[in-house]
């Protein structure tokens, strides 16, 4: 036993096993939420949401007077809400189209963060784009005690996160699938999708934060669209999509750190590069409609 | 598909409005139509009539040039699509396009007329006026200045055929023109297109409904991937050729609503327009 | 990705050693933590640590930077090469009061691995420095002075970082006799560095740059200090902003404004516009260094070159007459 | 008050914005009709790899490499994102999220390659997305006015072709229009008022500048012509506004300014304008 937990802890002290495990989780959370988001045509939800934590990150900090702690996690969470919620409105209001409420809502709440830290905290040295702008190269670094075991603190952010949206995704799998294909139908047969929904937008939000936090934007938004595209493309049945989309990110983090190792580049662009490489492949592949002569 | 090699032109004359030879669309392995040599003679008021599935939307979409990738060989009016295109007249499917969109009625009419106008020319009096009535024929004067997301299916549609009269062409090609339309707007539209049929224009759509088929049309061709049945209505609507086309999915006359579907659920007309 | 699916088809057996051998792989990506190199690694993040740690260290550390001379540290972001460095690490110099933005509280974490300095917040008590907010400046190394102090912690830390690592070649004393050397110069080019700001003539002496850097430098050496945005480089300016610094330099004839190497030049670009379109003339002084050294193997790559090269920048520029160069800092004069 | 409007800074800041609001909402109309409204957000973010590789082929920090190399990758994540959403099951949204993180990590990649050569003129680089609206050139003036202008030209001569090709792609190409080519003008306008505006306002502004106007306007007006005037209007409306706005309080960044000045006018006609056409089933 106490040979297994020495094991454990050997392998979380590893540099090299705390960045790729925080990136195979990350991976895994962006894509399981990440094809949904893709299915329903709401992938760019993803980036608004890491602009518009802005907004909650500068009202947080004109509370708080602090940029960095889980009061401001908690504020840039609910500021990713309310991206979601009010795009959501506007979307369902009819008076403009889904993608454009989305262009409309996120730069709205970002301009506004900015304004308020120009107007009311001009000397502070706050760095909005930077406050949320984890460095998955370091997070080994940052640990906190667990259970005995010093476990680097973004690591466990990612796991909880993941664990919150593989359970969630498991419990509500034929809800969120109906509540993608047809959401009247889902609606007639009670499987409630506005619920379902909702639960994922929410979810989006704070595996978002949570992501940004730990690995920065980057890999966010692209582990949160390009493994799920390349789900999609690959197969049209939503289970084959899904593992698709989780082989892709978690292949992407596995293998976007040693190639970041021999070239010396950023490790968080080369694992968020890599999620595009299968569509290198897959692109010419599926180039059924394309133009004769 | 030796016999596609010889133009089929030098055989046939200019006596066909339109015409496929050995033609082959895929989608992925899936086959959308299969081998389909098509032959429609000019002057007839033609409907391509199939079950759900049989490719009559990518027929239409293959003679109008708007199908990329295709085996075998489409003429329009005895001439390449890319060449007789301004003798033929279109009015697509109207879940197609994007009713929400900024324009109303007398703009869409103008569309058909851009072809003939240059970029630098403006869309004179001249214009207007043959635009106006048109959508007197329709009998859709009134509604020149309402916005077209404000019209109902029926009014759109009229609005479509508006669009393709003012092209004034030879050959009227249109997908599922009653689909989701109401009884006084199909009553419209049918005496439109007879109009226009007995002045020599030849009509060809893609038709849902089997119990007004032969109240209007006098010409059919029944497609079930293959291509099972061509010619004159009268002697081509047996029940061997429908049972041919619709196989055991074949609904017996008295089963089919009097004007198909009123307003259809729009999602399964957009599926409709997804495959293509 | 079969590998992938096969593994979990593995009999438990073959799992285990298909586990173990995970676990060997990662700890042989881990293994330079195992051995540790005889000469002690040094990691500053930034160059003006990194120049001092390297000129105390001489041959007794390897000293790195981790942002070069082209990154700003308020934007930094790793390379895979950085994480390395930082793994192998004996001592972590880290500048503090929020200079490395985010990467701070990850630094802060790392202490109980190795041993990390925040060598201004160390070297600066609370009452030196200059508060920005809520928050305090973080560019304490303008002010030649306080940069002594750091040197002091840099020196004192690389003293038991050396004598940890079992020091068989008399280190500590060395790193002693040259923070000695090195102290004493730098008081030199502080008296310089006053001398030569107070040569400007008063009315004009005014520093115009893109953000707000150089507080300490103003404070120390009595020149008023404007920056166009605010202390952050992401701060954006507003219009207000251009127009009440082109107007202060209109009205009190401040003959130039400066640019920094790591900030885009636009803003002054645009005051500088402003002030001619009121009918001033002002002309950009040469670059300044504020967040990062120059680049390596010139002058300006060092802490005492980047100090001379501003010095020179600013008084030359404002119409101030330069001192000569103390004989401990002549060398310099050559080398430009 | 007056002092302020004869102000030469407040004039080329108000005119510079004012231009770009005017380019970019007339131009966004065509994307928000398009359903590409997200189109400026993905290739703003795209620019990034663009400006660094026009620093590294001009051996440094060259206004005109950078904005070439921008417009470049821009357009070059705009062509992937078609080349997507052309493949089955592919949605618009997604085809653009793709290109928009694509293009983003290979600028950060690109980056952490730059920062670590060691000069230091890649200093900066990253700037160039924030955006300085405040600190506009007189020489940006004549590059955003040239543009902008040809843009709005080309718009002028191909309105009718464009206008066909967004509302009925299927009835444009039976009649012979090259419908591609016109989705490719109207990207490659858009991409070249993105590019322009990005060193003026940065990248999360320069995409709202593309939605805001062409949604407001919508609310308006029912005719295309009238939509891509009015959106012209607001874009120019709110960006003065804003530009003054900044002008005349200290600490209002003139970017996020104009962009909240542009959504308030977008929540104030969804809230004021006439109900547009509802479609009307029955009848």
């Amino acid at each position: 036993m106490v040979a297994a937990i020495q094991t454990v802890q050997a392998l979380l002290d590893s540099p090299s096993f705390a960045i790729l495990a925080t990136g195979v989780l990350t991976g895994a959370s962006a894509a399981l939420l990440g094809t949904f988001l893709v299915v329903r045509g709401q992938a760019m939800l993803s980036d608004a949401i890491s602009h518009g934590v802005v907004f909650g990150v500068a009202v947080t900090f004109l509370l708080t007077g602090n940029a960095t702690g889980p009061l401001q996690l908690l504020g840039a969470a609910g500021a990713g809400l309310l991206t979601v919620a009010l795009t959501e409105w506007l979307a369902r209001s009819g008076k403009v189209k889904r993608d454009a409420a989305t262009g409309l809502v996120f730069p709205a709440l970002f301009a506004a963060g900015i304004l308020l830290l120009g107007l009311f905290a001009r000397d502070a040295h706050v760095d909005v784009h930077t406050v949320l702008l984890g460095e998955i190269g370091f997070v080994w670094l940052d640990r906190v005690q667990v259970f005995g075991l010093l476990v680097p603190r973004s690591l466990l952010v990612v796991f909880v996160a993941f664990v919150l949206n593989a359970l969630y995704v498991a419990l509500f799998y034929k809800e969120l699938t109906a509540a993608a294909f047809d959401p009247v139908l889902a609606e007639l047969q009670g499987l409630r999708p506005r619920m379902a929904t909702g639960g994922l937008l929410a979810l989006t939000s704070v595996t978002a934060v949570a992501a940004l936090d730990a690995v920065g934007v980057v890999l966010f938004v692209a582990f949160a669209i390009t493994p799920a595209v390349v789900g999609r493309l690959a197969s049209q049945r939503l289970p084959v999509m899904l593992t698709v989309a989780l082989i892709v990110a978690a292949a992407a983090a596995l293998l976007g750190y040693p190639l970041a190792v021999v070239t010396d580049l950023s490790i968080g662009g080369c694992m968020a590069l890599l999620t595009a490489a299968p569509l290198l492949v897959l692109m010419p592949l599926t180039g059924a409609r394309r133009r004769r002569a | 598909m030796a016999g596609a090699l010889v133009r089929p032109t030098l055989t046939t004359g200019g006596n066909l409005a339109a015409q496929t030879v050995g033609a082959t669309v895929r989608y992925g392995k899936v086959s959308a139509i299969e081998d389909v040599s098509l032959e429609v003679p000019t002057g007839v008021m033609g409907a391509i009539v199939g079950p759900n599935g049989a490719g009559k939307s990518t027929l239409l979409k293959l003679l109008l040039g708007l199908q990329d990738d295709y085996d075998g060989h489409v003429y329009l009016l005895g001439e390449d699509v890319a060449q007789s295109r301004h003798r033929v007249a279109y009015v697509p499917q109207r879940s197609t396009v994007d009713w929400d969109f900024p324009a109303d009625v007398l703009d869409v009419v103008l569309m058909g007329l851009y072809r003939g106008l240059g970029p630098l020319r403006r869309v004179g009096r001249a214009e207007k006026a043959q635009a106006r009535a048109a959508l007197e024929e329709v009998g859709m004067a009134d509604f020149e200045r309402r916005q077209i997301g404000q019209l109902s299916g029926g009014q759109q549609q009229r609005v479509f055929l508006a669009r393709a009269l003012v092209q004034q062409a030879e050959l009227y090609l249109l997908d599922e023109p009653f689909a989701g339309v109401d009884a006084a707007s199909e009553v419209a539209l049918v005496r439109v297109l007879q109009r226009l049929n007995a002045e020599g224009v030849t009509v060809l759509a893609v038709h849902h409904d089997l119990n007004t088929l032969k109240k209007y049309f006098d010409w059919l061709a029944l497609l079930n991937v293959r291509l099972v049945a061509q010619g004159p209505l009268a002697s081509t609507l047996t029940a061997e050729a429908l049972q041919a086309a619709y196989g055991g999915r074949l609904p017996s006359m008295a089963e089919v609503p009097p004007t198909e579907g009123l307003p259809r659920p729009s999602l399964g007309a957009d599926a409709t327009a997804g495959r293509n | 990705m079969p590998r992938h699916t096969a593994a979990t088809r593995f009999p438990v057996r073959r799992r285990a050693a298909w586990l173990a051998a995970v676990v060997l792989a990662f700890s042989l990506l881990a293994a330079p933590t195992a051995a540790r190199a005889a000469t002690p690694r040094v990691v500053a993040t930034v160059g003006m640590i990194g120049d001092v740690a390297a000129e105390l260290a001489g041959e007794c550390a390897q000293v790195s930077t981790l942002m070069g001379p082209g990154s700003d540290p308020h934007l930094y972001r790793a390379s895979a090469g950085d994480v390395r460095l930082m793994e192998r690490a004996d001592l972590v110099l880290y500048g503090g009061l929020h200079l490395e933005a985010s990467l701070a509280r990850v630094l802060e974490g790392f202490a109980s691995r190795t041993t990390t300095v925040a060598v201004s917040e160390a070297a600066v008590s609370p009452a030196d420095r200059i508060a920005a907010g809520s928050v305090y400046d973080p560019h304490v190394w303008m002010d030649v002075s306080l940069w002594r102090g750091a040197a002091q912690v840099i020196a004192n830390a690389l003293i038991e970082t050396v004598t940890a690592a079992g020091d068989t070649a008399g280190c500590a004393a060395q790193v002693s006799a040259r923070y000695a050397d090195y102290s004493a110069l730098l008081a030199d080019l502080h008296a310089w560095a006053l001398e030569a700001i107070a040569s400007v003539p008063s009315r004009q002496r005014i520093l115009v740059t893109a953000h707000d850097a150089f507080a300490y430098f103003g404070r120390a050496y009595d020149i008023e200090v404007v920056g166009i945005q605010g202390i952050s480089t992401e701060t954006e300016a507003a219009v207000a902003d251009i127009r009440r610094v082109a107007s202060l330099m209109v009205e009190r004839g401040v003959p130039a404004l400066f640019v920094e190497s790591t900030i885009n030049p636009r803003t002054v670009n645009a005051v500088l516009e402003a002030v001619e379109q009121r009918g001033g003339h002002a002309a950009i002084g040469n670059e300044l260094f504020a967040d990062a050294l120059g680049t390596q193997g010139e002058p300006e790559g060092t802490y005492v070159g980047m100090i001379l090269h501003n010095v020179r920048a600013i008084t030359t520029a404002l119409g101030g007459q330069l001192p000569e160069l103390p004989a401990s800092l002549a060398e310099w004069q050559a080398r430009w | 008050m007056l002092e302020l409007l004869t102000d030469p800074t407040v004039i080329t800041v108000s005119l510079g914005a004012l231009m770009l609001g005017l380019t970019s909402g007339a131009l966004g109309t065509f994307a928000v009709l398009r359903r590409q409204s997200l189109l400026g957000d993905a290739m703003s973010h795209a620019a990034l790899p663009g400006v660094v590789i026009g620093y590294l082929v001009a051996g440094g920090r060259s206004l005109p490499f950078m904005l070439l190399g921008a417009l470049t990758t821009g357009l070059a994540a705009a062509l992937l994102s078609v080349a997507l959403s052309r493949r089955r099951g592919v949605k618009s949204e997604s085809a653009l999220g793709v290109a928009l993180g694509t293009g983003f990590a290979l600028g950060v990649v690109l980056l952490s390659y730059v920062q670590r050569q060691p000069g230091a003129g890649s200093a900066g680089l990253e700037q160039f997305l924030f955006g300085q609206a405040a600190a506009t050139l007189r020489s940006d003036l004549i590059t955003i006015g040239v543009l902008g202008a040809a843009a709005l030209l080309v718009v002028a001569l191909l309105f009718r072709p464009l206008k066909l090709v967004i509302f009925d792609p299927h009835f444009a190409r039976a009649n012979g229009y090259r419908v591609q080519l016109y989705e490719a003008v109207s990207t490659g306008l858009l991409a070249i008022a993105i590019v322009v505006g990005l060193e003026l306002v940065g990248v999360v502004l320069m995409s709202a500048l593309v939605v805001a106007p062409a949604a407001a306007a919508r609310q308006w007006t029912g005719s295309l012509t009238g939509m891509v005037w009015v959106a012209g209007g607001i874009g120019a409306g709110s960006a003065l506004l804003g530009a003054l706005l900044s002008a005349a309080v200290p600490g209002m960044a003139t970017g996020p300014t104009v962009v909240l000045v542009a959504s308030l006018v977008v929540a104030v006609s969804l809230l004021v304008a006439p109900r547009r056409g509802v479609p009307v089933d029955g009848a």
